[in-house]
């Protein structure tokens, strides 16, 4: 099968992580997010959900989690960025700024309209920025509104925005964008992938098309009961101005669908 | 001569404003405090104040107090005079319903229900009464009570604690009305001479303004001669009303007449005299009702009358 | 809205006098133990203006008392909403506080502020700020997780934010706390006239009490009951506004 | 937890009873009007165990009143919590009945139901089932959208799973105020003993208040704060339990 | 434009509905859902959501409702379902037993474990079905999870699954498996379109690949301002045991892209 090349998982018990000490002192290259070892078990639960999982991304850039529903995306993510505690092993991030996770549960405050509380929530001197991105994300009229007002997407769209507004290393997007249009979820991601070049995101998105167009690096979560836990597929991390290749295109979705 | 421009101080009375205390509001409305430069404000009492806290803390400068309230202050080591003794006659007394028996003597309260406020006056004068009788309380039903009425409305107690010139009247109206006739039992009939309502300042007061206490009691005793007398009944009536205004005026001019009996039962007693040996007997009871712990003296602590 | 309350209040008052009423016709009991109809009538025509003025006496000291233990309970409630130590005994302190009866404190509260408007102010908004406390714990100390997460992230979640937050997300409950309040400063006031003042219509029912005349009692509750109808309203009017300007305005 | 609910209760007690001996001290008066250190040991040790058995039998009846009020808040709660006529006259009777002070009534009080043990039950009920009621209509009237949409669809939202789902929703909310109410329930039998009955601390707390002996009460104070500790401790670790066994038993 | 073809709107002031008198009669032939001249206004917004809008569908089936986030999908599948009100204009669904609204953020009690929420749930009589369904929604081991224990696909699962199991004539889903793996989203509406034929469905989903290839009619909701404001596609109905003619799945995509 052509899925092996593409696999790149760390067995269990067999370390492939590098020297800790050259770790702690910082002079090695950086992992972007790695993994390393990770048992979890939510409390009462039967089984754990996570034994021995190790995932490494290496670089910056826009990479993606997927797997079937209730694979536990979301359980990992929240052990990247530090919502969940209580499993062993070992994660670490990259960079100074923080690892933010965000979810398509999020509301907002009810008391004051979409506008204002973008305002009030950028860091001085990313007006700009946020305004190129309300008129990104088609979200210029709705500026007045308050959340109680928004559709869905809308919502959606408004909470992702705010957190690109923050200061971050890895932005984690959970199933952020997954109530809004396909046309304008595109341009979404056209214009994250162009605007944070140096940032890291990890996406998780139940479109296996968008997720091997948009992403470079795909981990696919397999769920407890198979060995690896994780499998790491190439995407074809397509941007704006470049062409696009359709048939790795389709190679990449292949191997996700044989993966997970 | 030493009349000061309006000095301010606080009177604290033991109980609301009624007929028991008409000569501290006649000396106030006739304007006779001021008349001694004095500028007192009269404030109502009730169950939750205490005069004599009030003088040490400031916020009274003289007060009504009965006698186990000084006594038991004494014993705490209060520093507080008796100036003047308001009734001669201890207004606490027990009603019941005459058709119902009679008391005719301390003896006759056994196999009665006998109401008593625990820890108020009432029980140590009932108590005494009992003493000098022989009863305890295996003879006579002791029921704690409180200021409803209902359980002497609905004879679940039959004999009932009240002072005598203020709820005695309304009560017997009352009963009288529902077309029952009430009958008093009166300690001071069988020899206990608790004394009631005094006048009473901080030895300090005394000590550092003795003119200002002198005409305070000056004008206060001069309030009460006058308000007991029956020609002044109307004014009396006036003044009384002006902050008791549950109560009608033919009511208070019967609650007064008992008022008057009580202050002044012998016209030949000054108002205000100091009754030592009822005091040492008051004394005596609480010693003996172990309410403090040793003697007071509590005669020292009465000073003499101020002539007027 | 408001006549319909008062519609209701006279249903209630006249259930409860007509319960009294029908005691007193069998078990045959006289006027003094339980007035009769003519009497109370009588006492309400003589009556009735002046406990008016007292009850309204009283409700002013009632609202201000209300204000200040709807301050007290923010304040204490959301000092106390962690579940650290010292919310931990910020509680201990409001509850053991609270369980001291208050007639056994007013000696206390007499020698630290004296007998004056203070005193009855501050006993109103003891017996008030309680239940307003427990309310405003329960809820300032339950996270609304879907909307602090981002402020927790960002590390903008200053204390502030998160109570605005959870008052916002709870506003139908603290508005129905907060309103239904005013029942208890009003009762709080009452009992504070009764143990400490002289005047109001806590002091009046007291006089009446002394001369155990049930029909002024009576009366009394009446113009208490109506005054506190009509505030109730009013202040669930009040509290529909705010809900409605917060979420709109 | 527990242990640690008594030390912060000491502290609060203490930093009390400091405040009063420093007043004491620094306007240098009397044992009559604050009692010294001395003397109120010594009173603790004469009356400490009598106040402990007062207390007990009023913690007794305060639990009584306590469940019988959480019963009490329920029912009119829930029927109360609809804004239609119905409901908002069970609001206008519910409220007005609690406005009207406890000592206003206890005549009435006293002529239906004795000067027992029922008059101390209702009393405490009374008084501590209002603040319960709040937070039960401000919980029961506000709809968990999210989770009644499926069953408002299918016809199957009855009132019992109405009041179930808002209960579950806002478990914690309930436990706080039921247990806090704990403190309203045993300073309403307090407030019930004063005014009403013969027995419990309530009783002797008032006889004390007769003899202006300021050291009992005090002694009185401690024993009530410290029961009342513990048992807030116990019923949080209830709430506790209940919230774990429904959320996932 | 081939688009032209397909639309079949019914143009603001030309009502093509049948005479009301018929239809009250009920001799006529009833549409599955009809909505005619539908104006309304939320309270407190600007300008009117829909003006003058038209709907029909004929017959039962599995149809769609699609179009960019913010058109009005939720709005108007809840005027459908009775669930808003305040509209001017009339509406009509087909059959006698109740239209239902189900949407993705619902939450399931979380006193009782799945399992039993499902069985207190169902009416007498649907036990095999319900083990049917729970068995091809992939949720046989999650009976004796609550919902705080379920991820999100899994509780959208689960909240689907419970409707499916009513009474109904019409079933609007307001992205019901938005958060749900693509393999079992298909299963879960191949099983649907086999086990309830007569039934009508609306389901709003923002994946246009998926809406061409399982819908009979797609309803494109096109936002206010454009006229007419909605758009009906014939998509390509696929069931699994057909072939799936790709062209024409393709150009369905197209014609939808097209109309949105
Ligand atoms: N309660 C409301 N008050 C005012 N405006 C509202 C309200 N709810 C929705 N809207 C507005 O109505 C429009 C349609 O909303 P609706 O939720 O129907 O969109 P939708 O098509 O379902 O979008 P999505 O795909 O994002 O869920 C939106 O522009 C929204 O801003
Ligand atoms: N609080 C919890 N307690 C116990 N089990 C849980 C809990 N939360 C999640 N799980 C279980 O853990 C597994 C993974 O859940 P998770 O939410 O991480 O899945 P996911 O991959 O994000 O799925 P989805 O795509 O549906 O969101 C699920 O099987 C779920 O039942
Ligand atoms: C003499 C007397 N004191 C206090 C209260 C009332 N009270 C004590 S705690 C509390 C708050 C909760 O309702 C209330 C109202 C009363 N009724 N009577
Ligand atoms: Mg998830
Ligand atoms: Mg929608």
């Amino acid at each position: 099968m052509i899925l092996n090349r593409y696999i790149c998982v760390k067995q269990k018990g067999k370390p492939k992580a590098p020297n800790p000490s050259t770790l702690r002192a910082g002079s090695f290259c950086e992992q972007m997010i790695e993994c390393h070892d990770i048992t979890f078990r939510y409390p009462g639960a039967e089984a754990p959900l996570f034994d021995g999982l190790d995932v490494a991304i290496g670089t910056p850039g826009f990479h993606a989690l997927f797997g079937p529903s209730g694979a536990g995306k979301t359980s990992l993510a929240r052990i990247i960025s530090g919502d969940i505690d209580g499993f062993a092993g070992r994660v670490k991030t990259a960079g100074d700024m923080p690892c933010l996770y965000t979810f398509n549960r999020e509301r907002l405050p009810g008391w004051s309209p979409v506008g204002r509380h973008l305002e009030k929530t950028s860091p001085p001197g990313r007006q700009p920025l946020r305004d190129e991105l309300i008129d990104h994300f088609g979200l210029s009229e709705l500026m007045g509104l308050r959340y109680s007002q928004l559709s869905m997407g809308q919502c959606n769209r408004v909470n992702l925005l705010r957190y690109l507004l923050q200061d971050f290393s890895l932005l984690i997007m959970d199933e952020s964008l997954a109530n809004v249009d396909e046309p304008t979820r595109q341009t979404i991601l056209y214009k994250i992938k162009s605007l944070f070049p140096e940032a890291g995101f990890l996406y998780i998105s139940h479109n296996v098309m968008e997720v091997s167009q948009f992403c470079d690096q795909i981990i696919v979560v397999r769920g407890a009961h198979k060995s690896p836990q994780t499998a790491r597929i190439c995407g074809q991390d397509h941007r704006v101005d470049r062409p696009l290749d359709n048939t790795a295109l389709e190679r990449t979705m292949l191997e996700i669908m044989n993966a997970a | 001569g030493d009349v000061m421009a309006n000095e301010k101080v606080a009177y604290r009375l033991k109980w609301l404003i009624n007929a028991s205390t008409a000569g501290d509001v006649y000396a106030l409305g006739q304007g006779l405090f001021s008349e001694q430069g004095l500028d007192v404000a009269v404030k109502a009492g009730g169950p939750e104040r205490d005069a004599i806290r009030e003088l040490e803390l400031g916020y009274a400068q003289f007060g009504v107090a009965s006698a186990d309230q000084v006594i038991r202050a004494l014993a705490k080591g209060a520093s507080v005079v008796v100036l003047a003794q308001l009734f001669q006659i201890n207004p606490l007394q027990w009603i019941y319903r005459a058709d119902d028996f009679s008391l005719a003597g301390v003896q006759d309260l056994a196999g009665k229900t006998v109401g008593i406020t625990y820890g108020g006056n009432d029980e140590t004068i009932m108590r005494a009464l009992l003493a000098t009788a022989g009863l305890d309380e295996r003879q006579v039903r002791l029921a704690g009570v409180r200021y409803d009425y209902t359980p002497f409305f609905l004879k679940k107690i039959t004999v009932w604690p009240v002072y005598r010139n203020t709820q005695g009247i309304f009560l017997s109206d009352k009963l009288a009305a529902g077309g029952e006739r009430v009958a008093f039992f009166d300690p001071s009939e069988y020899g206990i001479r608790f004394v009631a309502n005094s006048v009473v300042t901080s030895q300090r007061m005394l000590d550092e303004h003795p003119q200002t206490v002198a005409r305070f009691i000056r004008a206060l005793l001069a309030g009460w001669q006058a308000a007991m007398a029956p020609a002044s009944e109307a004014a009396a009536i006036r003044w009384v009303g002006e902050h008791d205004r549950d109560t009608s005026p033919a009511v208070m001019r019967r609650q007064l007449a008992v008022t008057r009996r009580m202050v002044r039962p012998d016209p030949a007693i000054p108002v205000g005299r100091i009754d030592r040996a009822a005091w040492q007997q008051t004394e005596q009871i609480m010693l003996r009702q172990r309410l403090i712990p040793g003697p007071v003296n509590v005669i020292d602590r009465l000073r003499p009358q101020p002539s007027h | 809205m408001l006549h319909r309350r008062i519609f209701q209040f006279f249903i209630v008052y006249l259930s409860g006098i007509g319960l009294l009423f029908g005691i007193k016709l069998v078990l045959n009991l006289s006027d003094y133990v339980i007035p009769g109809p003519v009497g109370v009538w009588q006492t309400a025509q003589t009556e009735f203006y002046r406990y008016m003025g007292d009850v309204l006496d009283t409700f002013a000291v009632a609202v201000i008392g209300q204000m200040l233990s709807i301050l007290m309970a923010l304040g204490v409630g959301v000092a106390g909403r962690r579940a650290t130590w010292f919310g931990s005994f910020i509680k201990v302190a409001a509850y053991n506080v609270q369980a001291y009866p208050i007639v056994a404190i007013a000696p206390i509260l007499f020698i630290l502020l004296g007998d004056g408007f203070l005193t009855r102010l501050f006993i109103a908004a003891m017996i008030c700020y309680f239940p307003l406390l427990l309310s405003v714990i329960g809820i300032m100390s339950e996270p609304v997780a879907d909307i602090e997460h981002f402020y927790r992230v960002t590390g903008r979640l200053r204390w502030q934010l998160e109570v605005k937050i959870r008052a916002f997300e709870n506003l139908h409950k603290l508005t129905t706390v907060v309103s239904g309040s005013a029942t208890l400063a009003m009762a709080g006031t009452i009992v504070a006239e009764f143990i400490a003042a002289n005047a109001g219509i806590g002091y009046s029912i007291r006089i009446a009490l002394y001369q155990s005349d049930l029909s002024k009692i009576l009366v009394a509750l009446f113009t208490i009951g109506i005054t506190l109808s009509l505030y109730q309203g009013a202040l669930e009017l009040a509290g529909a506004g705010v809900k409605k300007a917060w979420a709109t305005g």
